[in-house]
């Protein structure tokens, strides 16, 4: 659909000079440039106060910068109902809290919400939400109700409600807040089965660890943008995340040291986990 | 959480039709309150009791437990029927025939109270209320209904945890403490109320939200066979209770 | 105190639900309306239902070691008006009937004029009355007063209405409609005057601390 | 005052054969036995749902026990309110989230809250407030309206609270969880400032490496206690975490990969740092 302005080249997503602040408190952003190119991970990193939630909601409309613009695959999008409608329809923002997102006691009914505000018929809609469920590995909590569910299986029909919009850009606030490892692992790999399928991710976090592990590309966001670009060679350096007020990926560190003293080749891949560099010592 | 509501969501009987239930058990009520209540109450008790624990499979302590509040009203309730206040017999007297009368009385409401919690026990109400609109209820009421209806788990659950936090720090060990942390407690519930129906705004709009919260509602199929069946033990109590003349005319 | 299902005949029960119906009906359709003006309202609305159900979910220790509910009426009405109260009480009735049992189906009518209808109203009453009569003390102490009053007599009218209610649906043979009020309302209204005390206490701390924010 | 009993070597704080379900679900606990010794530092490790918060809410008889006891300084603890109370003045426990603990307008005030409850008196409670804000550091925000603070200003509010009890046992549900880096930094400043004047501190998590880091007992949950023991011992086999669903802590690994390298002497303590851990690994 929006093929064309992918293959020019232009982001999926954009923020263009955005300024912003909240009544109470001062200004949040003067002037932020970042981009989102298509079909790649983001993770937006930095400390708490620093403008992650502000800057996803900015990007999915949820919020209307005081100057600026976002732009959605190279174009502005407008200020209108229609314009917002349409930017809706291709980025979908989770929120931390799900209970933020969920409306319905049933899990069934409260995915079908989006697909219905997109104008689809039942039998659509409906074919929407099994796929969403589906792809989430929840068909069977289809039947039960919202408020039985423990916290991260509601994080999950919400996740499946924003994806039964099928939008080409998912942007996810603290995603693993509050899941424990397991939990973890189960999200990343759901949202790899969605990566392969094309849709753009970003996901904004204050764990250095995972961003490194997860995301093609970085923005370090303390109420600007501190650094941007490739994950490995932003994070690569130790201070840059210090800037942040946030801790050295692990990966990194490790993964010198070991080059340093000849254990890992120049072109291997990062030890993925400390098992992996612990082995690389010798048996 | 609520026990009845957690037992109508494990019940094999949720997926039936609620107007198939509530024949069943508001036929079984309707019987418990206008035919003699000797015998129909304690035939409908049975019959709804029966239902409930049989093939609609609600554990009975949750049923037990549901029932025991109102039953504890109905038993206060016609206790007071046993007394005579202001009457011949003196200020405060027993009642001439006051015990037929309790009795009566405690009879019908405790067989429509075991009506009713079957009712609760087995229909879950997020199959209900969406249901409401073809009933004729207004749209929006429907709306608003159904967000209380999964607000109120949010809002329960914050009680809970405020309560547990309040008491941990010896909130509830005396009248004075117990009303001040209960009125803290009121004004927490209040601004998070507000605070929560702003957030939820916030969360719905980026899903498309522009004012109608309209879902799909799965069709249950409401099968003529099956509404039949459940106005049966009505129909048999009726006929059992008006006496075999009844019986014969029915048949 | 809510009438157990099946505690009043079905004729009565027929005629307090059409006793109520015309406020539940002006009340709805003020809700309706207030939505359709604004559809965000729909959302406040459902976290103001969520809210008062929770809070008549409350239970006060009573001295007998048993658990009694406040109504909550008063604090509602102060805080969302008798009509929008009429639609919200009777919502709450409806969740407190299925979900815990408290109150029946068929006598949801008469639960509803007394808790709904009659309780909100005279708290509304008697807070403009408190209001009227203290306007020369100082403000919270007038404001205290008046919340005070208001919750506890709308919980004690609700009690009262209850207990008339039953006493008409099951007459005294010998004392009548008043010597059966006299017994319901020595066991289902004096016994609540402390609770009514209370409420109205724990409804000034509630103001109190929602006018400081 | 509780001197006698802790030097006899009474655990502060013991489960008792405890027995425990919700309602709804099944059974949590089926005779769960665990110890807290006096001044100790106790990290509860599990996954979600293991029954971590379970456990911190029958110790602090926030939840009665279907069966067995909680024993405080080796007293069984009885059902009564008084005994409750008994127990409530000395086991404090801070949940996770923040917003289920303050209700009250400004922070002085809700701090107030429980040493007024102890039945102190205006003064006696004030003094109590000040040495909570105190040693919080959080003095500066005293006359502050609650709503108006930061997530982890509220976090350090709630604790000021507890502490104002001046309990023997602080017991924290997920204490770091929404914090970022800094916060965690400087929340485990305060808790070493605790641990210093000898409050037994008890907190459940699911990051292993804090655990590691921080704790000298851990108590491996998953609806059964899998593993109780020192930290550095129990959590030396990556076995032992995985187990309870868990990822194996990163400094041991490290640890025992640079001791067979001989990088690392035997007796010399664990790196604490990745960076710590690459600098052994030579320039």
């Amino acid at each position: 659909m929006t093929g064309a302005a992918r293959d020019s080249g232009a982001p999926a997503l954009a923020a263009c000079g955005l300024v912003f602040g909240y009544p109470d408190s001062g200004p949040v952003f003067t002037g932020l440039d970042a981009a989102v190119p298509a079909r790649s991970t983001v993770a937006v990193l930095g400390p708490n106060g620093g403008g992650k939630t502000t800057l996803l909601r900015l990007l999915a409309g949820s919020l209307s910068p005081d100057a600026g613009e976002v732009r959605v695959d190279g174009e502005p999008v407008g200020r209108g109902r229609r314009a917002l409608a349409g930017l809706r329809r291709r980025v979908q923002l989770v929120f931390q809290d799900p209970d933020d997102q969920l409306f319905s006691a049933s899990v069934r009914q409260d995915v079908s919400f989006g697909p219905l505000n997109l104008g689809l018929d039942a039998a659509a809609a409906g074919e929407r939400v099994d796929w969403a469920l589906e792809a989430l590995g929840i068909t069977a909590l289809a039947e039960r109700p919202t408020h039985l569910l423990s916290y991260g299986q509601r994080k999950r029909v919400v996740l499946a409600g924003a994806l039964a919009m099928r939008p080409s850009v998912l942007l996810l606030d603290e995603p693993t807040a509050g899941l424990d490892p397991q939990g973890v692992e189960s999200l990343l790999a759901t949202l790899e089965g969605l990566r392969a399928h094309g849709t753009t991710l970003v996901m904004a976090t204050h764990d250095v660890d995972l961003a490194y592990r997860w995301a093609e590309r970085v923005l370090l966001l303390d109420r600007a943008v501190l650094a941007e670009g490739p994950a490995r060679e932003v994070l690569a350096d130790p201070d840059v995340p210090a800037a942040a007020r946030l801790r050295p990926a692990w990966a990194p560190t490790a993964a010198r040291a070991l080059r340093r003293a000849g254990l890992l080749p120049e072109d291997a891949p990062d030890p993925a986990t400390p098992e992996e560099a612990a082995r690389l010592l010798g048996p | 959480m609520p026990a009845i509501d957690a037992a109508a969501y494990r019940s094999p009987w949720r997926r039936l039709h609620p107007a198939v239930k509530g024949v069943l058990f508001g036929g079984l009520l309707v019987c418990a309150l206008v035919l003699p209540a000797w015998p129909a109450a304690p035939l409908a008790a049975a019959a709804a009791v029966g239902a409930v624990l049989g093939p609609a499979r609600v554990a009975p302590r949750a049923y037990a437990g549901a029932v025991w509040g109102p039953l504890l009203f109905v038993l206060t309730g016609a206790a007071a029927l046993l007394v005579s206040v202001g009457g011949p017999g003196g200020a405060v007297a027993m009642a001439a025939d006051g015990g037929a009368r309790a009795a009566e009385v405690a009879g019908r409401a405790a067989a429509a109270v075991c009506c009713q919690v079957g009712f609760a026990c087995t229909t879950p109400l997020a199959e209900v209320l969406p249901r409401l609109t073809r009933a004729g209820v207004p749209e929006p009421v429907v709306e608003v209904v159904a967000l209380v209806y999964r607000m109120l788990f949010v809002a329960l659950e914050g009680v809970r945890r405020i309560q547990a936090a309040q008491a941990a720090r010896l909130g509830y060990s005396g009248w004075r403490p117990w009303i001040r942390s209960a009125g803290a407690l009121g004004a927490a519930l209040f601004v998070r109320s507000y605070d929560r129906s702003r957030r939820l705004q916030r969360g719905l709009e980026c899903r498309g939200y522009t004012g109608a919260l309209t879902v799909l509602v799965e069709e249950t199929p409401l099968r003529p066979a099956a509404l039949a069946a459940a106005a049966a033990p009505a129909l048999l109590v009726a006929a059992v209770a008006l006496g075999p003349s009844a019986l014969g005319a029915a048949l | 105190m809510h009438i157990a299902e099946g505690f009043l005949p079905w004729q009565h029960a027929a005629a307090w639900t059409a006793a109520a119906a015309p406020f539940v009906a002006h009340g709805i359709r003020s809700m309706t309306l207030a939505v359709r003006a604004d559809p965000d309202a729909k959302l406040l609305l459902g976290a103001s239902g969520a809210f008062c159900f929770a809070m008549s979910a409350l239970k006060i220790p009573s001295v007998t070691g048993s658990c009694s509910h406040p109504t909550g009426v008063g604090l509602g009405a102060v805080l969302f008006r008798p009509p929008v109260m009429a639609a919200l009480g009777t919502v709450t009735l409806l969740f407190q009937s299925l979900l815990l049992a408290h109150g029946g189906l068929t006598t949801l009518g008469a639960n509803v004029f007394s808790m709904a209808v009659v309780g909100p109203w005279v708290a509304y009453g008697a807070y403009k009355a408190v209001r009227a009569l203290t306007r020369s003390l100082p403000e919270t102490t007038a404001l205290g007063l008046g919340v005070f009053f208001a919750s506890a007599l709308a919980s004690m009218s609700a009690y009262t209405v209850t207990s008339a209610q039953l006493a008409l649906a099951h007459p005294d043979p010998a004392g009548g409609f008043l010597g059966a009020f006299a017994a319901f309302a020595a066991v289902f209204s004096v016994t609540q005057i402390p609770l009514a005390v209370i409420e109205g206490l724990v409804t000034v701390v509630i103001v109190r601390l929602l006018s400081t924010v």
